[in-house]
C-alpha cells in the first residue's frame, strides 16, 4: 500500500495539538530537575564515600619499661612496614612527632611535656582506590606486631553526613520516581486529550476506509513530533536553570560540595527525556486511537 | 440506457433488525435487495431509521439481527479487518457532513483518495475539476467554518463521488441547497449511476422523488416497503418535466 | 387577523454591507424593512449570503458599513452590553442547529429560559409542552447525538420559540424534516406570528413558499429584492392548499 | 436578575472536565513535595543553626608552679561564676575531671597520667536563647579571671553543614519556584484546554442573550470546583508520600537530621494549595471565557 510510504494526511494538524508539547515542556523541565539533582547527589555521595573510605589513621600505643622510645619507635616502624605489604593499602606514614605535638598542643599547655609522656603514635594510611580493607583482620595483624594498636577511620562525622547523603539520594530518587510517574501519567493524559478532539476525525477517516493502523499512524506520528517538540523545549528551558543552580552549588564551600556538575553520561541521560516522552506520547496515541476504532466495528 | 445492471446484486438485506443499547428495534425485519447499477430513493418519516438503514449499508454498525450482503460478502459477521477494502468501495454523503473544519475543501475531498494510496499529482488533477462542477471552484481553500451551508453539503458530496463508489449513499444531500442545485447533484448521482454506480438517496424533497423516476425504498414504523416510482402529480420548480429512468440523457 | 401589526418596525437594514476580513462585500448595500408582526421569507440561491444577513439580524456579527435598527434601537455601533437584553428578545433557529451535545433535549431547549432566570417549575411545565407538540414527547431527555436529523432540527426550533420572541429568526428550518412535518412547523410559525412575533425564514423549500403566501426577501449576488408572494403554480403535497397570507385561523 | 442566585446551569459537564482535576491533582502533588521539601530543610536549617550557635566550650589552661591544682581549680570556677553573671548566658558548666579524662585516654593511654599533668580544663557552656555573644569580648574578661582562656564554638564543621544546608535551602526554594510557576502554567493551560472544547457553547450562550458576567460565572465555578477537586487529590495522595519520606528520613542518625516534619503552619501551607489551585483555575476560567465572548461582538 503506497499510504504507508507517503506523508501524513494533514488530518491531525489543528490547534489542540498545541496542548501537547506545552505540558511535555513542563513535564520533562520537573523531570530534569529531579534527575539532575538525583544525579548530582550521586556524585556528592560518591566522592565522600571514597574521602571517607580512602584514609585511616592507626594508632600506636607507646610502650612502657625501659626502652620505652626505641621500642615504641620500632612497633611504629613495623606497623608501618605491615601496612605498606598490604595489597589494600597505598601509603603508609608515620605522623612526625611535631605534628603530634602541634595537635597535643592545647591538650598538654606546652610541646615539651610531651617527650616525657608515653603520647600514642599516629599512621596516615591511604587505602588503594576502590579497595575495602578488613578493618577488623588488619586490627588482628597490626597489633602482632603492635600490640595495642587501633584504627581509626576518619568516619567520625562523615559517616554521618554520608548516611545523611544516603538517604537525601534515596529520597531524591523516590522523587524522581514519582516525579517520572507523573510525567508519565501527564503525557499520556494529555495525548489522550489531545485525541479527545480529533474523534470526530477518527470516525470519518474509519469510514472512509481507512484501515486501524494507518488511521493510528497519522496520530501517533503527530503525537511524537509534538511531544518531542515540547520535550526539547523542556529540555532548552532546563538548561539554563540548571547552569544557574550550578552557579548557585559552586558558592557553597568547596570542601563538602565537591564537583557536582553533571558529567557526560548524566547529560545524556537528561538528553534521552524528550524521546523518552515522545515515544510514550506516539504509543499512547496509538493505543487510543486504536480503542476508540475498535470501538467504532 | 444503464450500463450495468449485469444482474448482479449490490446488496442484500434478510431479515435485519436494528436496536440502540437496550431500546426498542429501531428498524424490525428490513429485507430487500439493490441490482448492481440500481437507483433507489430512501424515503419515509423523520425518525423513522433511514439513516440507522443507511449506516448499516456504510458499515457503520453491524444489524442487531439479520444478514446483510454487500458485493457478495456477507458483512454483519465479517472480521473488521474485512471491511476497509470494502468501506472504499463506497461513497457515502453524511447526514451532518462530517467535513474535517481544520482541512480546506480541497483536502477534505482528496481524503478518500489519499486514505486509497493515489498520488498527489492525480488529486491535483481530479479534486478542482470536481469542485468547480459542484460550483466550488473559488471556495477550494476555504476551509468548512467559512463556507455556506449548502456549500458545505456540496464539498461532503464531493468526497462521497470523487472515487467513483460502487456503492453511493447519500444521506439527505439536498438538504441545504436550492432547487436548481439539487437537481444538478441528482444529475451528477444520476450520471454516476449510468456509469455502473448503485445509488441510495434518503430524502424529504417530494420535488426530486416525484421528478427523477426512481424506485423508493419507504421507511415508516420500523418496516420498509419498496414502492414503485411516485406519481407525478407535477414538478414544481424542478425545470421543464419528468425524467423517467432517471437523468437526462 | 393579526394581531401586531401596530405599524411599528421591527427591523430596519440602511445600506447595509458585510465582508469577511478583506474578502469581497458578501451583501451589498441591502436596505429593507421589516414591520413588526411581518412574516418574510428569505430566498435565494446557496451561498447568496442568506445565513449572512440572518447573522446580521440576530446580532452575531456586526455589518462593514451601513444601520441596523432592531426594536428602534441602533445596533450596528452599539455598546457590547447593551446587546444580551435585545438577543433575549429573538428566537433563533440556526442553520447547523447549534445544540449542546452533552445536554437533553429538555435541556438544550430550556436554555433561553434558564438565561432568563426564569422559574424551574415554569420551565417544566412549559418545555415537555412544546417538545411534545413537535413530536418529541418520546426524546425528551435524549442528547442529541442520538437524534434523527429532523428530530435535532425540531429540538432547534422548539427551543427558538420557548420564549415567545418577539422576533424569530429561522435558517433554513426544514431542511431535515419530511413535508408533513415541514407544515407542522411552519404552522407554529405562522401561529407565533398571529400572536405578534415578527418572522423572517431563509429557506430553500419552494414548496413551503409558494403554500404560505408570505412576501420574500430575495438575495442574489450580494443584492436584496424585496418580492410578493410567490406566484401559486401548484402545491405538491402540501395538504389541501394555499394558505393565503398565513395560516389556517 | 435571578441567574445570580440560582444554580448552575449543567452547561460546563462534559467529559473532557476530566482532564482537568487530574492535572491539577499531578501538580499539587508535585508542588506539595517541592513545598514540603523546602519546609523541612528550613526547619533543619534552623536546628542546626541553633545547635551551632547555642553552645560554646571554654578552655582553661592549667595553671603551674606551687598549687597548681588548687589554682587551676579556682580559675574554673572563677571562669564558670564570670559566665553565670553574664545576660547571654543561660548555663555554664565545668566538665567533671572524669569526662576528661575519658576523652583524653586515646591520646595519654591512661586517665592516671592525667593527674600528673597540666591538662586544660573544659566548660560547658549554653548560650541563651537567640543571644549571639560578642565571643572576642568574652575572651578577654574571662582571660582576666583565667589567663590564657579560649572559646571554642563548635562551629568547625557545623558551619560548614550550615553554608551546604543554606545552599540546598536556596536551591530548594528556587526549585519549588519553579514547580509553582509551572504548576500555575499547567493549572491555566489545562483551564483554557478545557474550555476550547466548550467554545461552541459559549458562542450558543451569548447568542441566546446571556451576558459575559453570567456565562463567565457558569464556566468559572465548575473550573473552580474542578480545580480544587484535583487539588485535593493530590493533596491526598502527597499524604501517604510524604509520610514515607517522613519514615525514610527517621531512619538516617538522628543527630545530624533533627526532627524535620512539618509544623502545624506548614501543614497548613501545604492545604492552601487546593483552594489557591482552584482560585486560579477559577480566574483563568472567567478571563477565557470573558476573551472568547469580546472577540464575539
Ligand atoms: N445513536 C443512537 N442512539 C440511540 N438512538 C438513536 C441513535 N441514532 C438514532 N437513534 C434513534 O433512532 C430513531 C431513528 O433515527 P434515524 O436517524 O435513523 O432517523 P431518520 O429516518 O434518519 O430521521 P431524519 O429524517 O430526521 O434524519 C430515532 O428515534 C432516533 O432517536
Ligand atoms: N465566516 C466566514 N468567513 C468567510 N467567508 C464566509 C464566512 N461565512 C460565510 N462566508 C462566505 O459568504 C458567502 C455567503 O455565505 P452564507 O452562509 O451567508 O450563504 P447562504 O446564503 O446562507 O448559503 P446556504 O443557502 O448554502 O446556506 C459564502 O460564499 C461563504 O463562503
Ligand atoms: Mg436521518
Ligand atoms: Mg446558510
Amino acid at each position: 500500500m503506497i499510504g504507508f510510504l507517503r506523508s501524513d494526511l494533514p488530518v491531525a494538524r489543528d490547534a489542540s495539538g498545541l496542548f501537547l508539547p506545552w505540558l511535555v515542556a513542563v513535564m520533562v523541565f520537573l523531570a530534569c530537575l529531579a534527575l539532575s539533582g538525583a544525579m548530582s547527589l550521586d556524585s556528592l555521595l560518591d566522592r565522600w564515600s571514597r574521602d571517607a573510605s580512602g584514609t585511616l589513621t592507626v594508632q600506636v600505643p607507646a610502650a612502657t619499661g625501659a626502652n620505652a622510645e626505641t621500642e615504641t619507635n620500632d612497633r611504629v616502624e613495623r606497623a608501618v612496614r605491615l601496612l605498606e605489604t598490604d595489597a589494600q593499602v597505598a601509603t603508609a606514614m608515620a605522623v612526625p612527632r611535631e605534628r603530634l605535638a602541634e595537635m597535643l598542643e592545647p591538650w598538654l599547655g606546652s610541646a615539651e611535656l610531651m617527650d616525657s609522656l608515653p603520647v600514642p603514635r599516629l599512621i596516615d594510611v591511604t587505602v588503594a582506590p576502590g579497595a575495602m580493607p578488613d578493618l577488623d583482620a588488619l586490627v588482628e595483624r597490626l597489633r602482632a606486631v603492635a600490640p595495642g594498636a587501633a584504627i581509626d577511620d576518619h568516619r567520625v562525622w562523615l559517616a554521618r553526613l554520608i548516611r545523611l547523603a544516603e538517604g537525601l539520594r534515596l529520597l531524591a530518587w523516590a522523587v524522581i520516581g514519582l516525579v517520572a510517574l507523573a510525567t508519565a501519567a501527564m503525557v499520556v493524559h494529555a495525548t489522550r486529550t489531545a485525541l479527545a478532539v480529533h474523534r470526530p476525525h477518527i470516525e470519518v477517516l474509519h469510514l472512509i476506509g481507512a484501515t486501524d493502523a494507518y488511521i493510528a499512524r497519522q496520530f501517533a506520528r503527530r503525537a511524537f513530533a509534538l511531544a518531542l517538540l515540547g520535550g526539547v523545549g523542556g529540555l532548552a528551558l532546563s538548561g539554563p536553570v540548571l547552569w544557574g543552580i550550578g552557579r548557585l552549588v559552586q558558592r557553597l564551600e568547596g570542601g563538602l560540595v565537591p564537583d557536582i556538575t553533571l558529567g557526560m553520561g548524566q547529560w545524556l541521560v537528561l538528553l534521552l527525556l524528550p524521546p523518552v516522552a515522545g515515544v510514550l506520547s506516539m504509543l499512547t496515541a496509538r493505543r487510543t486511537v486504536r480503542r476508540t476504532l475498535t470501538r467504532l466495528l | 440506457m444503464r450500463q450495468a445492471s449485469h444482474g448482479k446484486i449490490a446488496v442484500r438485506f434478510e431479515s435485519v433488525g436494528l436496536r440502540y443499547g437496550s431500546g426498542p428495534e429501531v428498524l424490525q425485519d428490513i429485507s430487500f435487495t439493490l441490482d448492481q447499477g440500481s437507483f433507489h430513493f430512501l424515503t419515509g418519516p423523520s425518525g423513522a431509521g433511514k439513516t440507522s438503514l443507511l449506516s448499516l449499508l456504510y458499515l457503520a454498525r453491524r444489524p442487531s439481527r439479520g444478514s446483510i450482503r454487500l458485493f457478495d460478502e456477507e458483512v454483519s459477521t465479517a472480521a473488521r479487518a474485512a471491511l476497509p477494502p470494502l468501506r472504499r468501495r463506497l461513497g457515502v454523503v453524511f447526514q451532518e457532513f462530517r467535513l474535517l473544519d481544520h482541512l480546506s475543501a480541497l483536502d477534505n475531498v482528496a481524503l478518500p483518495l489519499r486514505v486509497a494510496g493515489v498520488a498527489e499529482a492525480d488529486i491535483h488533477r481530479h479534486v478542482p475539476e470536481l469542485l468547480a462542477w459542484v460550483g466550488l471552484g473559488d471556495h477550494m481553500h476555504a476551509k468548512p467554518p467559512t463556507l455556506s451551508g449548502g456549500q458545505k453539503q456540496r464539498v461532503a458530496i464531493a468526497r462521497a463521488v470523487i472515487n467513483r463508489p460502487e456503492l453511493l449513499v447519500a444521506d439527505e444531500p439536498t438538504g441545504n441547497v436550492d432547487d436548481r442545485t439539487a437537481l444538478r447533484l441528482l444529475h451528477l448521482f444520476s450520471e454516476l449511476n449510468k456509469l455502473g454506480t448503485t445509488v441510495v438517496i434518503a430524502t424529504h424533497n417530494e420535488g426530486l422523488v416525484r421528478r427523477f423516476q426512481f424506485p423508493r425504498l419507504h421507511l415508516e414504523a420500523g418496516k420498509l416497503d419498496v414502492l414503485p416510482p411516485m406519481a407525478l402529480t407535477a414538478s414544481v420548480g424542478m425545470g421543464t418535466g419528468p425524467i423517467p429512468g432517471g437523468g437526462q440523457s
